[in-house]
């Protein structure tokens, strides 16, 4: 049972408080998308998620305790974020970032594999192995952020906006690669995305987050089909 | 302004003779002198100064009464060899500490730094650890005075050494490249004016320098009979290693006295710096020509008991402790117990016999001759030990005076 | 207004623009698409003279551009977002703005050193022209806060509100609605086109968002490989068979 | 002809030991991102614990290795007291405190060990190889080959090992280095560690040929700077054939231009940094900062 | 009435305070400098003018490091170009004193501009190494100049005499001589800062591309912020002059230049406080340490700048700033 129960959370920078007590469970194996508008909270909460900013509150994955740790101690629990604004690491090349995925595991081979994997899924990182990472178009570097967080075949994969920059087509693909990985290898996935369609297509449940509180929950059809809902993030078609 | 020091500084009226002179910082049972040292930073090797100090005024303090009644305060502060600071620590030491000397500045700069402060405030500034020539000349600054040989004066006793041993030789020179270096070479040029011996070479290095081993190079090029090694410890040690390493050019090494301790020396090997020549006033602690010496051995003895956390065996606090018995001698010879008093009394001094200092060495001043030391005698390194080579020689006898 | 000749540029063994040409006349709203890495970025920085066309010519209002130097660009009226911010993070959001106008200052060390007035009645009028940017924008709640720590959707306001103050006739803008939902897009067009009206705007922009894109441009420039592969109306490109190969892909 | 050659021998053998501390300077900058004031003196009090332990009567080697081990153990410790709390503030606060590091450490080993200059044993047998009318003293064979050995092995360090591609993350960003599971204050620790080692070889060598003080690094440290700076801060090669240049430098222009004598010839290396760094600002083995808007 | 428009009258309400208390502040500290000569004895007089030397400098130093984020390490040079300026133009023309501030400040400007030229090519730890460099290469520069700069030796100078109406003291005359210089300093920077050229700095520190962008020339930014933080130092030189009356090559060593710069981070980089709270502890810390153990100051001292950027590693204006906001405020 790897569930990720989220309970009373509350996070923040310095004084200022962005998450005022949060709560969602994520069942091993489900994808949950997370929607609400810009400032609501969405980032913080996979930053509280990943340890990459001070929470307070309950966050456990199959039953580990989560909170209060330090992000490496949770990357070695399989968890893996895909953080805005990519973390590229810049004058590394871009095998050594895809590396870096996997810089917790062991198993040289399955490693290789993995390595494999991406590049058949993200053809254009394949052409830019020895390239330093930072000289990426914004799109390859997002490939290039999620390519890295796959490659620690993570148990909870965190996406913050994963779509941003990426052309349509490749969008679309990249949902459809962590479908595919949700349901081959039943990580657990939680989503932060504008595109809602997008995320609503791949998700069972989904939370509408706004300044900091769940305002609205339930499976991804509810969701959808919530008035509200379909007006904010629903409106213009990709 | 001044007329409130005398209030302040817990001072006994002066009387007779003595009437209407300074009287900050002394009284009948006390006396109150201030010293700047680098405590701190890249010089503070010279920090072992003080300690030799106050280990010998802790003695008399003690044992002796202090210096006729008065118990000495020695009050010590650093600066870090910055000659902004050492004025502010010469102000405090003035203007707060209501010091009734300063006895000792440390370095060329920071006494230049002060003097002017010293002797507009009419304090006296008394035996300066620096070998630059000035503070015996100057005629502006009547409350500063040297104590030490100065660099020119031991400059000419090699020079003189070299006229009569070896009358045509060429010398390699290396030297530090600031008062001191220029001062000393500077001298011994002068002093060989009209001689057939030549300046072959000379080669200059800043105290920031790793190592001299470039500049040792270049002197060996010259091939000179003679090389003077004028440098400060440190580089002492690496300049006579070089030296001892070039297997082709083997000079007489002459070392100068401030990187002449046995400190330097044993580290090089004694093996490596046999005969190498140098001239010196004072007993190194390290040689055991003066192992019995009565002045050696209370040293030793007092400084275990008074500075146990200083090793009697390095110069500098042999150095301290000499000059602080000067100080106690030139005191002792005061007219008055007035600022006044020393000031006069320092460049009055006649044949004045300190310990620690070389037999035959005495100091010696008068009005115009603000030298208090300014005899020295050869030595050259045999086995363990230096040992000391003809006599002492006063080099204003033998040179005539030195003037600025 | 802007004239793309023959534009390449390489890297190492990399082409990322080929051969590029394309106009733009003034007042219009020209959107630029492609896939990742096609080279819209690249363009974006030739025109700002980030970099250095390896060959090809750009005109703008009849100038070349490719010897102006790059601090000059701003002083010809052209200004942009970029695709992943590029604020100044310890800036206020007014002063991140202000900077924007930097080009239309005077003031020099000396004169600011010693606040002549000229300098004075200057910084009066940047600071009262920032101040309308911002609310036009909305961003006068956020105008005292350093840039860091707001979140993205707000910083490419800021980025939009920084451009717009520096009076450009020309704006390209690298995928400014990314990281907005729907109806903060909806609404960042309404606002954009408004803008575009009020300041005379002739604008460029990349984005992938393509019901933005086609709703708001008249026309379209679809790059690949650094090539320019097809150019139309909107209509026009979302049937062009090449960039649904390339690009767009068939909706599941 | 034999004599120049001779300078520019001398010159390499200069150069090396400047390369041999800029070893360690570029270690930590890669591993941490900063440049690091006091690791000439934390190579000068590393050797004055190697003199300690030949005093109380160890052999050569076996002080050499107790120095190693308690360098290595000294860095982490500094790192986990000094740096640690200090980290994430910004860049220039951290090179501060190395410079407090720096004053702490040299005033505690002339508390300790007084100012007077100590000899230090050799490794290498005296006397030189002559060929040519040109001779090699073995001591500085000896600095070669060292200095050649730790280049190498830091290359591979950082080149084909994982802890040396989680160095580079961390100090290329910190923050996606825990992402993906480093543990940043342990690699951190590390570094200060393997750089402590590093700079304790360093004062080993250096200590035979200049005596050991408390300031015996500060002049080989500026010239360590200025062959990592020239050679690139981030390449192990680069602080190595920057050291040798710097030396030859430094020798040749003391010996044959006049004008600059010996008094001027530390300009010489300033010439030449600002001349290649002026040309390739990023020094001549390092690589170049990709920026992209 | 509702809540929110009573909150937002507050906030008017301090709005309006925290603008009145920022003029505020500097006056207070400005009239207490004032009063301060007259109520302290000389020599602490004396400390309070090197203190603000040290703060002109730390201002120029700032105007590069904390604004312009270009670190540099050999200000000491800059500050010794002035002195020297000052020293030789005192000691060889013996022009007015008054006259030979604006000289020395103009020279070190020129100096900083040539210097700046190729120096700001190069970026952070390169520059700093560089800048080091030029500091390290000054002292055997003076010594070399012997029959200008009195070599090794230096030259003494006399100390300007306060003129007869004044009524003061010498050490007073000094430092409202060096106050005057202090507060000019002050003002051309703050309004520099506040103006589209602080901000144009500002931007390059945070992000050069961008700030092309936006029109910023760099190398014309880079270059001048160097030559005018040049100028800071030289002015503060040259009042060093008149104060110590002393210079020479030791006075100005790498030592200085890396006081410096530590003086200013600890202070506060890109505060303007920064500088004075950075003089004060240029000034007072030595002193200290020495208090505290006179065997080894420089353990005391070393320490001290560790534990200082362990507390505040913002620097001590950001520790005044977070104290200040901590102190409940009375509406
Ligand atoms: N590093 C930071 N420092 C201070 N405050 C921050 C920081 N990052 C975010 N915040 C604040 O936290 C709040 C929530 O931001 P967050 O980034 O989580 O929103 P979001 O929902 O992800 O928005 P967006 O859709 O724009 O990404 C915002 O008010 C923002 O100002
Ligand atoms: N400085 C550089 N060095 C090396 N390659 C570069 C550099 N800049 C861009 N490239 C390469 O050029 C190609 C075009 O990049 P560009 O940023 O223009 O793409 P883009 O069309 O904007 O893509 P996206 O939609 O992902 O932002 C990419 O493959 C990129 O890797
Ligand atoms: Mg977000
Ligand atoms: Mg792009």
């Amino acid at each position: 049972m790897t569930d990720l129960v989220v309970e009373d959370l509350v996070a923040g920078y310095g004084d200022a408080r962005v998450l005022h007590g949060v709560r969602f469970t994520v069942r091993e194996g489900e994808v949950c998308a997370i929607l609400g508008p810009n400032g609501a909270g969405k980032t913080t909460l996979l930053r509280a998620l990943s340890g990459m900013v001070k929470a307070r509150g309950r966050i456990t994955l199959g039953g580990t305790d989560l909170i209060g740790r330090s992000p490496d101690t949770i990357a070695r629990q399989g968890v893996a974020h895909v953080p805005e604004g990519r973390g590229t690491f810049m004058p590394l090349t871009v095998e050594e970032n895809l590396r870096l995925g996997a810089f917790v595991r062991r198993g040289r081979a399955a490693v290789e594999e993995d390595l494999g994997r991406i590049y058949t899924y993200f053809p254009v990182l394949k052409d830019r192995l020895k390239q330093a990472a930072g000289s990426l178009s914004g799109g390859e570097q997002q490939m290039l952020a999620l390519g890295r967080a796959l490659m620690l075949r993570p148990r909870l994969l965190l996406l913050d906006e994963p779509s941003l920059g990426l052309a349509p087509l490749v969008t679309r693909e990249l949902f459809r690669i962590v479908q595919a990985i949700n349901a081959e290898e039943r990580t657990t996935v939680v989503v932060v995305e504008q595109n809602a369609h997008l995320a609503l297509g791949i998700a069972q449940q989904a939370h509408v987050l706004e300044t900091g509180r769940i305002v609205l929950s339930g499976t991804a059809e509810d969701i959808r089909a919530d008035e509200q809902v379909a007006q904010s993030y629903l409106g213009y078609r990709v | 302004g001044r007329s409130e020091e005398g209030a302040t500084g817990g001072a006994t009226a002066a009387s007779g003779q003595c009437q209407g002179q300074q009287t900050t910082g002394i009284t009948d049972k006390s006396i109150k002198l201030g010293g700047i040292y680098p405590l701190s930073g890249p010089a503070s090797a010279y920090g072992d100064i003080p300690k030799g100090i106050k280990a010998y005024f802790d003695y008399i303090n003690a044992e002796k009464n202090g210096i006729g009644g008065r118990k000495v305060e020695f009050v010590v502060r650093d600066d870090g060899y910055q000659p902004p600071k050492a004025v502010e620590e010469a102000r405090r030491l003035v203007e707060q500490e209501q010091v009734f000397a300063l006895f000792q500045t440390l370095g060329t700069p920071s006494t230049s730094a002060t003097w002017d402060y010293t002797n507009q405030r009419k304090v006296p500034q008394v035996f300066v650890a620096t070998g630059a020539s000035k503070w015996g000349t100057d005629a502006a600054h009547p409350w500063t005075i040297g104590w030490q040989p100065n660099y020119i004066s031991e400059a000419r006793v090699y020079a003189a050494y070299l006229k009569k041993e070896k009358p045509e030789a060429t010398v390699a020179v290396l030297y530090q490249n600031d008062d001191f270096g220029k001062d000393l070479l500077g001298g011994f040029k002068r002093a060989l004016e009209g001689t057939q011996i030549k300046v072959a070479a000379e080669q200059s290095y800043e105290v920031t320098d790793p190592s001299i081993d470039p500049q040792m190079r270049n002197l060996a090029e010259s091939k000179a009979e003679v090389f003077l090694n004028i440098t400060t410890p440190k580089f002492g040690s690496q300049a006579l290693a070089a030296d001892a390493k070039n297997t082709k050019w083997n000079p007489l090494h002459i070392v100068n006295n401030v990187a002449a301790s046995i400190t330097v020396l044993k580290p090089v090997g004694f093996e490596n710096v046999q005969g190498v020549l140098s001239a010196t006033y004072y007993k190194d602690p390290n040689d055991p020509t003066w192992a019995s010496d009565p002045e050696m051995v209370l040293y030793k003895e007092k400084m275990k008991q008074y500075a146990p956390q200083s090793d009697p065996n390095v110069p500098y606090n042999t150095f301290g402790w000499a000059v602080a018995s000067s100080f106690h001698k030139a005191m002792d010879a005061a007219a008055c117990p007035t600022r006044e008093g020393l000031r006069d009394s320092v460049r009055n001094l006649k044949g004045v016999k300190v310990d620690m200092l070389l037999p035959g060495v005495m100091m010696d001043t008068a009005q115009g001759d603000g030298f208090p030391i300014e005899s020295m005698q050869l030595m050259t390194f045999k086995g363990e030990r230096w040992e000391l080579m003809g006599d002492v020689i006063d080099t204003r006898k033998e040179f005539g005076p030195l003037t600025g | 207004m802007l004239e793309v000749h023959d534009l390449t540029v390489r890297f190492g063994g990399i082409t990322a623009l080929d051969s590029v040409g394309f106009e733009v006349s003034g007042g219009e709203m020209v959107g630029l698409i492609g896939p990742n890495g096609a080279g819209k970025t690249t363009l974006f920085n030739c025109l700002t003279r980030r970099y250095d066309a390896g060959s090809g010519t750009i005109a703008y209002e009849g100038k070349d551009l490719t010897a102006v130097p790059p601090h000059a660009i701003a002083g010809l009226g052209i200004a942009r977002t970029f695709q992943n911010l590029g604020l100044f993070p310890r800036l206020s959001v007014r002063d991140n703005v202000l900077v924007g106008a930097h080009h239309r200052g005077r003031a020099g060390f000396v004169s600011a050193g010693l606040r002549l007035p000229g300098v004075r009645r200057e910084e009066r009028s940047l600071r009262a022209d920032a101040d309308a940017v911002l609310d036009r924008l909305g961003l006068t709640g956020v105008a005292g806060h350093p840039a860091i720590g707001l979140p993205f959707g707000t910083l490419k306001r800021v980025e939009l509100a920084r451009a717009l103050i520096g009076r450009p006739r020309l704006l390209l803008l690298d995928e400014p609605v990314n990281g907005l939902n729907s109806g903060e897009v909806e609404e960042f067009a309404g606002t954009l086109g408004a803008i575009r009206e009020e300041y005379e705007l002739t604008v460029v922009v990349v984005e992938h968002h393509m019901g933005f894109v086609m709703g708001i441009c008249e026309r379209i420039v679809c790059l690949d490989f650094g090539r320019k592969i097809a150019e139309g109306s909107p209509e026009e490109i979302q049937r062009d068979p090449a960039v649904i190969e390339a690009y767009l892909g068939t909706a599941a | 002809m034999a004599g120049f050659l001779q300078q520019i021998v001398e010159g390499l053998g200069a150069g090396a030991i400047y390369a041999s501390l800029a070893l360690a300077l570029v270690l930590i900058y890669q591993f941490t991102g900063i440049v690091n004031f006091a690791q000439g003196e934390l190579a000068m009090f590393a050797t004055y614990i190697a003199w300690q332990c030949m005093a109380a009567g160890l052999p050569f080697w076996a002080a050499l290795a107790v120095t190693l081990v308690v360098s290595f153990a000294g860095g982490m410790l500094i790192e986990r007291v000094i740096i640690r709390p200090v980290e994430g503030a910004p860049e220039l606060t951290i090179v501060i405190v190395t410079v407090g590091l720096f004053i702490f450490v040299n005033a505690a080993a002339g508390w300790i060990w007084t100012f007077l200059i100590k000899d230090f044993p050799n490794p290498f047998p005296g006397g030189a190889l002559e060929a040519a009318g040109v001779s090699v003293s073995f001591s500085t064979l000896g600095v070669f080959g060292v200095v050649a050995l730790i280049m190498g092995l830091l290359y591979l360090l950082f080149q084909y090992t994982k802890v040396g591609l989680g160095m580079r993350a961390v100090a290329a960003n910190p923050a996606s280095a825990k992402l993906v599971g480093i543990r940043v204050g342990r690699t951190l620790a590390l570094g200060w560690g393997l750089a402590a080692t590093v700079g304790a070889v360093s004062g080993v060598l250096v200590a035979p040929l200049l005596f050991l003080e408390p300031n015996m690094m500060g002049g080989v440290l500026i010239y360590a700077f200025a062959a990592a700076t020239l050679g690139g801060f981030d390449s192990p090669l680069g602080a190595v054939v920057g050291g040798l240049i710097v030396g030859v430098a430094e020798t040749l222009a003391g010996a044959y231009v006049g004008f600059v004598g010996s008094d001027l010839k530390v300009g010489v290396p300033l010439v030449i940094i600002l001349g290649v760094l002026l040309l390739r600002p990023q020094g001549l083995f390092g690589r170049a900062v990709v920026e992209r808007a | 009435m509702s809540g929110s428009t009573q909150a937002g009258r507050l906030g008017q309400v301090r709005t309006a305070l925290t603008l009145r208390w920022r003029w505020a502040w500097p006056a207070l500290v400005l009239a207490a400098a004032v009063y301060a000569p007259f109520q302290l004895a000389p020599f602490h007089v004396f400390q309070l003018t090197m203190v603000l030397v040290y703060a002109v400098a730390l201002l120029g130093l700032n105007l590069l490091v904390g604004h312009a984020g270009q670190i540099s390490l050999g200000h000491g040079a800059f500050f010794a170009v002035g002195a020297y300026s000052g020293a030789i133009l005192l000691d060889r023309w013996e022009l007015p004193y008054l006259l030979t501030l604006p000289i020395a400040a103009a020279v070190a400007f020129g100096l900083g501009l040539v210097l700046g030229v190729p120096a700001m090519r190069l970026r952070g730890l390169y520059l700093a190494l560089v800048t080091l460099a030029i500091a390290i290469f000054l002292v055997p520069l003076l010594k070399r100049f012997e029959a200008l700069t009195g070599g090794s030796m230096g030259l003494t100078l006399a100390k300007p005499a306060p003129p007869a109406w004044s009524g003061l003291a010498e050490d007073q005359w000094l430092y409202f001589l060096t106050l005057a210089t202090a507060v000019v300093a002050f003002l051309l920077a703050a309004s520099l800062l506040r103006s589209r050229v602080g901000r144009a700095l500002h931007a390059l520190r945070d992000n050069e591309t961008a700030a092309e962008v936006m029109g910023v020339r760099l190398s014309f930014y880079k270059t001048l912020a160097f030559a005018w933080s040049a100028m800071f130092a030289g002015a503060a030189g040259c009042v060093y002059t008149w104060v110590i009356g002393f210079v020479s090559p030791d006075s100005f060593t790498v030592n200085l230049s890396i006081t410096l710069l530590a003086g200013l981070v600890v202070g506060g980089l890109g505060s303007l406080s920064g500088p004075v709270l950075g003089g004060l502890f240029v000034m007072f810390v030595p002193n200290i340490s020495q208090d505290v153990n006179d065997a080894a100051p420089g353990v005391i001292f070393g320490l001290l700048i560790i534990a200082v950027m362990y507390v505040a590693p913002t620097g001590l204006a950001g520790l005044a700033g977070r104290l200040i906001k901590k102190i409940p405020r009375k509406e």
